[in-house]
């Protein structure tokens, strides 16, 4: 069994039992580690880290694949919450696959975190995405709507997912996102981004309808859409030229 | 002094988020004008004299604790009761928790509540009693009609009324565009919150309660009883001011009675002396409030086929709600207009 | 395209557009149908309508499968939100079999509804939960200390729940469940209960891993451990006798 | 005068979880006995006098929403400040923010804080100075071996006491069986939060702040600056504490100078005079609070081999933190005991 004196995940739980710091982005979000178990999921074995923060009820989580703490180099994924898309396996967007495969992709690393955060939007993010919803269906949804209703403050994701990177004692990561300007967001949080890792979809047993849909082109939610198309993740992944393709790493 | 440059801005609505908008426009140097359809500035922060007295009606005090918004209120030239309410009774819902969370400021001006919006207005040229009855694009500008025949007319129009009225006014779009018809379906997606509410003036021999603000738990009724004579630094009476739930209020708009009843509810949840004002005056708020599960992020600034531009702010326009939430959407759609229209 | 004013669910967000009632269970929570849009799933279509309650910011939703409003002998199925199970697969739980499974039967029927309780015990109770599985990798979970936990507060959830089947304006419900005692407690909440429907795992595509591991006897963290064992939704699912039974509705 | 029947329960910690877990046994009719290390009862609810006048060292205030405490609070024999602190100043987030959210009842008692617990004591045995160093199952009952040589047993025995004080005596259970294994872990799961606290004096020529309670923003150092003297109805003097934020009391409680570091950052925040006490009391409290993200949901009552009972309860034993919790978990888990102890 672990020694819970020599885990470094363990000791972060130590080190934050009274963590406050002027906390991150426009909320002055400050979170602390303040939980550590083992997650064997059906995407593989990971550990699952909570962590509390000094807003709101929201608790935000990490997958961690391998040891991290003091890592360098240590590829990470941000994705942001989508009940409907993660939870519901929603066909208006590919958030489902996104997560399997942002999964997945940590852990064909050596090592990996994947950033699971808590927040659909702001405060009321998943009714007015409903109501976002429900303008497309009337053929109303527009960029200025969209706005309006706050789909998605991408900004505050990216600076609680900065402060969980620096709580969880990462000195340089590999970013994985196709959306270069996504580094620049995390650098200004002093996150050291050595490099960035494409988000590419590995065709596997968990991503079928993503694939099929795509490759049917029959997929109406999953086709990028007009000007008010709602973007859920920050980054979409794009698929593999060649089903069948051996992962990079 | 500044010259005015820029495309004119032609705002409707002197509410807080209206004049909000059109200061930060004047102060940036840009055209603009201001119509409103009653006979003062202010919308639901509202001051009326009852007996000599100020009372507040509307928005009973101020509370936020945005940076700039506390900034604005303290250049206000009125007597500050900072904290107010400081005297709390009843366990009741208040109709804006946050106003009592940490980290919130809370006050109220001895001269009224409008204090604020006549300061934001100082030196602004507000036309009332122009009541806007349609709006159509005409060329790379806006024509807004008004009521008994007159009409303005501008290359940004900005509708800061309450959302319910906006939706009305967009509905006089022709065609419309898109983007109008998206932003008309989309304040159509919730209804303001009524508020029915009594200015009820007492008898000398009425003692003062003790507490500045009451929220009663239990009530279906009486929702908020402000003591708003409390606020004034030597009151000729005491003065409350009963603000009825929102369902209760709109369930009650037509009914003739609902200042009885209210007072009722008063004198069983207050005190059996608060049922018998030597005088009342009722006032009914159609749109008191959005409620907060209506809440958007930002206002709207619609770009028209001729070029023209629409902008729409409000308290339903920014998070948080209240007061604070009206001047914020206005700032940040004069921030937009000063971005995007040249 | 679908006409609002005609439409019932449409219909409840206006006249839930102040409502406020004396609440439900302890916390006397108070629900209304805020938004209501269609959401094409990988489980069948289905119409999604957002709650907004007067308590904390959780945004309880429910599936809606049909047309349930006035309804009679309405099909339910109460799920409770499990971050580790229904999103990251864990296999400690079977959640995610278990919401699966909900949704489908859902779909066989001629129409039904799935709440989705937003609450992960109480407000920590996702920390808690990390830190209860903790415990059991110590070898040290046992029933007190799960307790202290809070995990979990089924009392909570059946009572918005019942919020949520009223709001819906359901006037009798077959409730999918294996434990008759639930149907006790919606009872309690003037929830009528005409009918008990057992919440059987159908052998299909999407529940293999729950099947498998079953079948193997070989999921320890699926096995009916010790006294400990963390519950994670207040009536697990049975599979099926047989696999390619056809579903009995 | 009810007879005391049933399992005698012995409680290790006079504070306010395990007085009021005593007295709803008592008031039971079970026999009851409590054991305190301290020379006095109340834990961190601590009133010291200070030439003569009251002054609240630990737990500023009180407050809470369940009718339980609050009728509990009532029955107090003492004058009520009620609403108390009713001034604030500063918009740094109080150690426990809900205390200010609405529906929340607040109050201080002008002879102190301590009224509380020495009103839940009144009638109850309760042994000063007797300092449980280990506990032991004896056949069906609990031996508790005290500092310097006696010891007492119950076939119940509840800790009441800091979770990291209760962590450290279940360590001294021999074996230990699976219950009081587990429940060491789950203690050691989150750590108390410190409080480093002065007791400062002033000169009569000091001016008493306006504020009752001042949270600062932006200090590091100074979380809470109480305005003590405000809570007595004629104070000979000026009396502030000051209490310094978690992680810095724990860094600074084995440094010597922390007092005068404390005094300075008051100075800076509250005004140079705050500096300049006449006279000062330092108080540590290693384990003044849990941290909210601790919180568990209910007390535990774990059963011991030979059948013995080991209760635990304290305000991380209840959801909520602070007083109220304490008093909650003591009544939830004396409630377990009358129905699972016979």
């Amino acid at each position: 069994m672990r020694q819970p004196e020599l885990d470094p995940l363990r000791a972060l739980v130590q080190r934050d039992q009274d963590h406050e710091c002027e906390g991150f982005g426009a909320a002055r979000t400050c979170v602390r580690v303040v939980a550590v178990a083992d997650l064997p999921t059906r995407f593989g074995h990971f550990r699952l880290v909570g962590f509390w923060n000094n807003r709101d009820a929201k608790e935000h989580v990490a997958m961690v694949h391998g040891e991290v703490v003091g890592g360098e180099e240590v590829p990470v994924r941000l994705h942001s919450e989508c009940l409907t898309g993660d939870v519901m396996g929603s066909l208006r967007c590919d958030c489902r696959d996104q997560l399997t495969e942002g999964l997945a992709a940590i852990r064909r690393h050596e090592r990996g975190v994947l950033l699971y955060l808590r927040q659909e939007g702001r405060g009321i993010g998943l009714i007015n995405k409903i109501r976002a919803y429900a303008l497309q269906e009337a053929g109303l949804d527009t960029v200025e709507a969209n706005l309006a209703l706050g789909f998605r403050d991408d900004e505050r994701d990216y600076a609680v997912g900065a402060h969980m990177i620096h709580s969880l004692g990462i000195r340089s990561i590999r970013l994985i996102t196709n959306n270069p300007n996504k580094v620049a967001q995390l650098t200004q949080h002093r996150v050291v981004v050595s490099d960035r890792i494409p988000h590419v979809i590995q065709p596997n047993e968990f991503n079928r309808f993503y694939l099929e849909t795509k490759a049917r082109k029959s997929g109406h939610y999953l086709e990028a859409g007009g000007a008010g198309r709602l973007q859920e993740q920050a980054d979409p992944a794009v698929v593999a030229r060649e089903a069948g393709q051996e992962p990079k790493a | 002094m500044t010259r005015r440059e820029g495309s004119r801005v032609l705002v409707l609505g002197a509410g807080v988020a209206g004049l909000s908008c059109a200061r930060a426009l004047a102060d940036a140097g840009r055209p603009v004008e201001v119509l409103e359809r009653a006979r003062g500035v202010g919308g639901r922060c509202a001051t009326r004299r009852v007996e000599g007295q100020p009372v507040d009606f509307g928005v009973a005090f101020l509370h936020g604790r945005d940076p700039g918004f506390l900034a604005a209120l303290a250049e206000v030239p009125a007597r500050r009761l900072d904290g107010w309410p400081v005297a709390m009774l009843g366990a009741g819902r208040p109709c804006q928790p946050e106003a009592f969370t940490p980290g919130e400021s809370r006050l109220a001006f001895a001269e009224g509540i409008s204090a604020f919006p006549r300061h934001l207005a100082a030196g602004l040229p507000v036309t009332l009693r122009a009541n806007a009855v349609a709006v159509e694009p005409e060329g790379a500008a806006l024509r807004v009609r008004l009521e008994g025949g007159g009409a303005a007319e501008a290359p940004v129009v900005v509708l800061a009324l309450a959302a319910e009225q906006a939706h009305e006014l967009l509905g006089t779009v022709p065609g419309p565009p898109p983007a109008v018809a998206s932003a008309r379906a989309l304040l159509d997606q919730a209804r303001s919150q009524a508020c029915l509410a009594l200015i009820a003036v007492y008898p000398p021999e009425a003692q003062p309660p003790a507490w500045h603000c009451c929220y009663p738990d239990g009530s279906r009724v009486l929702q908020l009883a402000v003591h708003d004579s409390s606020k004034r630094a030597a009151p000729d009476a005491t003065v409350l001011v009963l603000q009825a739930h929102p369902r209760w209020s709109r369930e009650h708009l037509d009914d003739p009675a609902w200042p009885e009843r209210l007072l009722e509810e008063g004198g069983r949840v207050v005190g059996p002396w608060a049922a018998r004002p030597r005088h009342q005056e009722p006032h009914s708020w159609r749109h008191a409030r959005h409620d907060r599960s209506a809440e958007l992020a930002a206002p709207l600034l619609l770009g028209l086929p001729g070029g023209a531009r629409l902008g729409l702010c409000g308290d339903r326009f920014a998070p948080g709600g209240g007061v604070e939430a009206a001047w914020r959407s206005g700032r940040a759609l004069a921030h937009r207009i000063l971005q995007e229209v040249p």
